[in-house]
């Protein structure tokens, strides 16, 4: 029993590296301009899943110091990884929200959001 | 051990909302299918001992990417295939409603 | 000593935070203080290389925390030497759009002088830095100030190009992260000095792969061979100076990315190979797309791509003279594919396609603006007056010092076709007859300052090369000594 | 046959992400000798802040907090690039349904208590989870919150832009003032304090307020702009 338990703690690389194939697949074969936009998102959420359980120490504690516990610094899961997450996160939305835009705007242009049907330029 | 049932119902779902949302040909319930991925992703970010990120990924993945991309369906199409002849009749017949 | 390298990012990030307000009471301020920024950033960059030369690389901490802790910034001269050039382009880049859109109001003019301010200084940002998440950071600012000056006009398809380069720089930046991950998960640091120390300790078949990342993800940006297809529509629908910003900045940023990683971060004997592989592949495809092209702009664009590669065949080479060569290229490239684009603009000013032919008999009309261009041209086919032509020779002497016969051939013939598609175009801009309907544009007094002086520089080059071999010379040695760079670093007493 | 060779191509990208996060490992330590414990102990003993993450974001790594905050400022100012139109109609949003009066005061009676949430957060970045980026997103959801429930709610650009603006001063003055006193960008010019007091971690707290009302201004003037786009 103890044993399948184990496996079970890898389906977070599983789930994550998923995520992010679910989300590369989509950005690739889908038409829609939003469609591509949204593999995308998903991707990046695919990312930050596997940097977090990079992080991540089997029985940690969250790394901070809490009053009482200060001396618990080896239990700590790797404080790292969650910070460049942070800055992952934002950024990325920063990005979605600047392609959210052109997509509006090639909407506005064209009056379609299919791809094969936008292509003034060669793809 | 109650942690890692929840965990991997948790991660079952999350997949099951990508796969739904990249086959989904309604963005806008694919828009919200994604909303649910973030959710999930936060509260495993939580299990996973990372209480700032989840807060994050909760702020900007649940509310505001998904506002984002509702106010950007709104201002374009709702649906994949526009020309598939059912979905433009449909908008049509909205737009004569209007 | 005028200042420190964090001030190479910070001046002009206040800047870019003050411009708003200012620009609400003194609406010309949008357009100075870029120009007072980069003029200071060039000021502070020329007298640090200064003082390099007497003291050694300048290794500056952030927060006060040493090297492996903290985020630290590196002005050696190879770092210094691109910065220099970089911030000296975006000056010349900002003289010649000065007066860009004035006659509609100040709202597109203020987001246009920000973000290519932050274009240059995520640049800077990304050859400065020591540290492979903080590149990432500087990678992403480069990255959206290149969408939205890409989409700056409202044309019907800037959009789509900046959406191109938008799909490509995300796939980009998600596996950048896998690779810098992967790093860290290994060697538990970040920064690129201690990866490199620790690097023997690594596992082979991860190093593989995460260089694998690195390079997909860095090739991006460089306009690596299979990689490229944003690169040309962006050039052609971005406006014109941006072209040359992305040539001669953007691009270089990318290239002293992916020569850090192979140089000094990794040490897998394979990956010159791989890199002198793309570099041939980049090479003789983008050059050979360029004889096809019938634009003006794509022919430019290809033919940037293509110089891309060469400078990637001289670093591959893996000799110092190869990394002297392949610097020298990169120093030509930057000069004259600025002109090329910034005379190239005037030549087909106000046309919708920019076809090629309608260049036809400006020789006539715009006699500076051609002569310009034509010196531009000859000088990067190679011939003999011109700066171009000592880049090619130290590469090929490089190539035969290794005994690489089949790639000076190649280079040769390629060569050939280089100076076939660029001789077409000076044909047609003298000999042609003009077309009745179109019209010439003479180029603004700012502009024509910008692109003068880059003239002068490549005549002056092409007289006397010593003027830049010397610190040349020092910025190759100092990428090959990797020792040095890791002892610079980690032992430094702050 | 593209979609068949993009799933090929894919699997074998699988298999070989999950051979290597495999031989990685999960949940136990990677590596022998980190930064990971620089930073706990530097947090703990010369900082004094509790939240590591927050001193890893704000302090060990803060140049890397001020080239995001210029991210998100950079995709503020493309964003209005991108949309830009000779004037903001405000008042017509035809993008929006209506909303029922349960919603509307409902809204009003959310609003005040989301951003002191997110003031609360903020302030407390370097105690408690949260900090700058969390309260700042945790306000711009308030605002969001009022330009969709009401037609007409509007918010000025221009105070947006202020609010913004002297936050980055404020954030760069701070770094610069370690900058002259210590002779390093963003060292930490005020007493330390005492570990888990709200007065602690010099600098820290203060330049997290600082990216707390950037990122807000920011990303309530990204939400205000892309609502407003509409032909």
């Amino acid at each position: 029993m103890e044993k399948y338990l184990e496996i079970l703690n890898y389906t977070i690389y599983g789930a994550a590296i998923l995520l992010l194939l679910i989300g590369l697949y989509g950005a690739l074969t889908k038409k829609s301009l939003i469609k591509i936009v949204l593999g995308l998102s998903i991707m990046d959420s695919g990312v930050h899943l596997l940097m977090i359980a990079i992080g991540y120490l089997k029985n940690g504690t969250a790394p901070i110091f809490s009053p009482g516990h200060e001396n618990e610094m080896s239990k700590m899961v790797d404080p790292v990884p969650q910070a460049l997450v942070l800055t992952a996160i934002v950024i990325g939305f920063g990005v979605t929200a600047v392609a959210l835009a052109l997509v509006i705007r090639l909407y506005k242009h064209h009056n379609t959001l299919r791809i094969d049907e936008i292509k003034n330029l060669k793809w | 051990m109650i942690y890692l049932i929840l965990t991997f119902i948790l991660i079952l779902l999350m997949i099951g909302a990508a796969i739904y949302a990249i086959w989904q040909k309604d963005l806008l319930y694919a828009v919200i299918a994604s909303g649910i991925i973030s959710l999930f992703l936060s509260i495993l970010f939580v299990i996973l001992q990372a209480p700032d990120v989840a807060l994050t990924e909760a702020a900007i993945g649940v509310a505001l990417t998904t506002i984002i991309f509702i106010i950007a369906i709104r201002n374009t199409v709702r649906y994949e295939d526009e020309h598939d002849k059912k979905v433009k009749k449909k908008e049509q017949l909205k737009s004569a409603e209007q | 000593m005028v200042g420190t390298p964090v001030l190479f990012i910070v001046i002009p990030l206040l800047a870019a935070f003050i411009i708003p307000l200012t620009g609400m009471v003194w609406k010309n301020s949008i357009r100075i203080i870029p120009g007072i920024v980069l003029s200071y950033m060039l000021v502070l960059s020329v007298s640090l290389l200064w003082h390099i030369t007497e003291t050694g690389t300048v290794v500056e901490v952030i927060a006060g925390w040493k090297p492996p802790i903290g985020i630290n910034l590196v002005f050696s001269p190879f770092s210094g030497f691109l910065a220099t050039l970089m911030i000296f382009l975006g000056l010349l880049v900002w003289a010649y759009s000065y007066k860009f859109k004035r006659s509609i109001d100040s709202e597109p003019a203020l987001k246009y002088f920000i973000l290519l301010m932050l274009l240059v200084t995520g640049s800077v940002g990304i050859v400065l830095t020591g540290d492979i998440f903080n590149m990432f950071v500087f990678i992403e600012i480069v990255g959206i100030s290149g969408y939205g000056l890409t989409s700056f006009y409202t044309r019907r398809d800037s959009a789509e190009a900046a959406f191109k380069y938008l799909f490509m720089g995300s796939i980009a930046s998600t596996f950048l992260l896998l690779a810098i991950m992967i790093i860290y998960s290994q060697l538990g640091t970040l920064n690129i000095a201690e990866i490199a120390d620790k690097m023997p300790m690594m596992d082979n078949k991860l190093k593989v792969i995460s260089l694998i990342f690195f390079i997909l993800a860095i090739g991006i940006e460089a306009e690596v061979f299979p990689l490229n297809g944003w690169a040309p529509d962006v050039y052609t629908q971005a406006p014109g100076p941006i072209g040359a910003a992305f040539a001669g900045i953007v691009v270089k940023s990318a290239i002293y990315a992916s020569v850090r990683l192979v140089y000094t971060m990794f040490d897998l004997s394979g990956a010159l190979d791989l890199f002198m592989i793309l570099g041939l592949f980049t090479f003789i495809i983008a050059e050979s797309t360029a004889l096809r092209q019938e634009r003006l702009k794509r022919m430019l664009a290809y033919s940037s791509i293509g110089q891309m590669g060469l400078v990637m065949i001289a670093f591959g080479i893996g000799t110092k003279e190869g990394v002297f060569a392949a610097l020298f290229l990169i120093f030509n490239h930057a000069i004259i594919k600025s002109l090329l684009f910034f005379s190239g603009s005037y030549l087909v000013y106000n046309k919708k396609n920019k076809y090629i032919k309608h260049v036809n008999g400006m020789g006539k009309y715009l006699p500076i603006t051609s002569v310009l261009f034509t010196i531009g041209a000859f000088a990067i086919i190679g011939l003999p007056p011109f700066a171009g032509f000592w880049s090619k020779l130290a590469i090929l002497s490089a190539a035969a010092d290794s005994k690489m016969i089949v790639l000076i051939a190649v280079i040769l013939i390629v060569s050939i076709l280089e100076a076939v598609y660029y001789l077409r175009v000076i044909n047609r801009i003298y000999f042609f007859p003009k077309k009745e309907s179109t019209e010439a544009q003479k180029p603004t007094i700012n502009a024509l300052i910008a692109m003068i002086s880059l003239g002068i520089i490549i005549i002056v080059i092409g007289f006397y090369p010593d003027l830049i071999t010397g610190i040349l010379d020092r910025a190759a040695t100092d990428l090959m000594d990797k020792t040095g760079y890791i002892k610079d670093i980690l032992t430094i007493n702050n | 046959m593209k979609k068949a060779i993009i799933l090929i191509s894919l699997t074998i990208l699988g298999v070989y992400l999950i051979d290597i996060f495999t031989g990685i490992g999960f949940g136990t330590a990677h590596f022998a000798s980190g930064v990971k414990d620089a930073y706990l102990i530097g947090s703990k003993e010369t900082l004094k802040v509790s939240n590591v993450v927050t001193s890893i974001v704000v302090n060990f790594r803060g140049f890397d907090t001020l080239g995001e905050v210029t991210v998100l400022f950079l995709a503020s100012m493309a964003l209005g690039g991108i949309l830009y139109k000779k004037r903001h109609d405000v008042g017509e949003r035809s993008v929006l349904f209506p909303s029922t009066r349960i919603v509307m005061s409902g809204a009003k009676l959310l609003f005040p208590s989301i951003v002191l949430l997110g003031a609360y957060v903020f302030i407390h970045g370097h105690l408690s989870p949260g900090g700058g980026f969390q309260g700042g997103t945790i306000i711009a959801t308030g605002f969001l919150l009022m330009l969709i429930t009401y037609r007409n709610y509007s918010v000025s650009h221009q105070r947006l832009s202020y609010i913004e603006s002297s936050a980055g001063i404020i954030f760069i003055g701070i770094g610069l003032a370690g900058y002259f006193i210590n002779g390093s960008f963003l060292s930490n010019v005020l007493p330390a304090g005492k570990l888990n007091d709200l007065f602690s971690g010099g600098v820290i707290g203060i330049i997290y307020v600082a990216v707390g009302f950037k990122v807000a201004a920011e990303l309530t003037g990204i939400i205000y702009t892309v609502l407003h786009e509409k032909d």
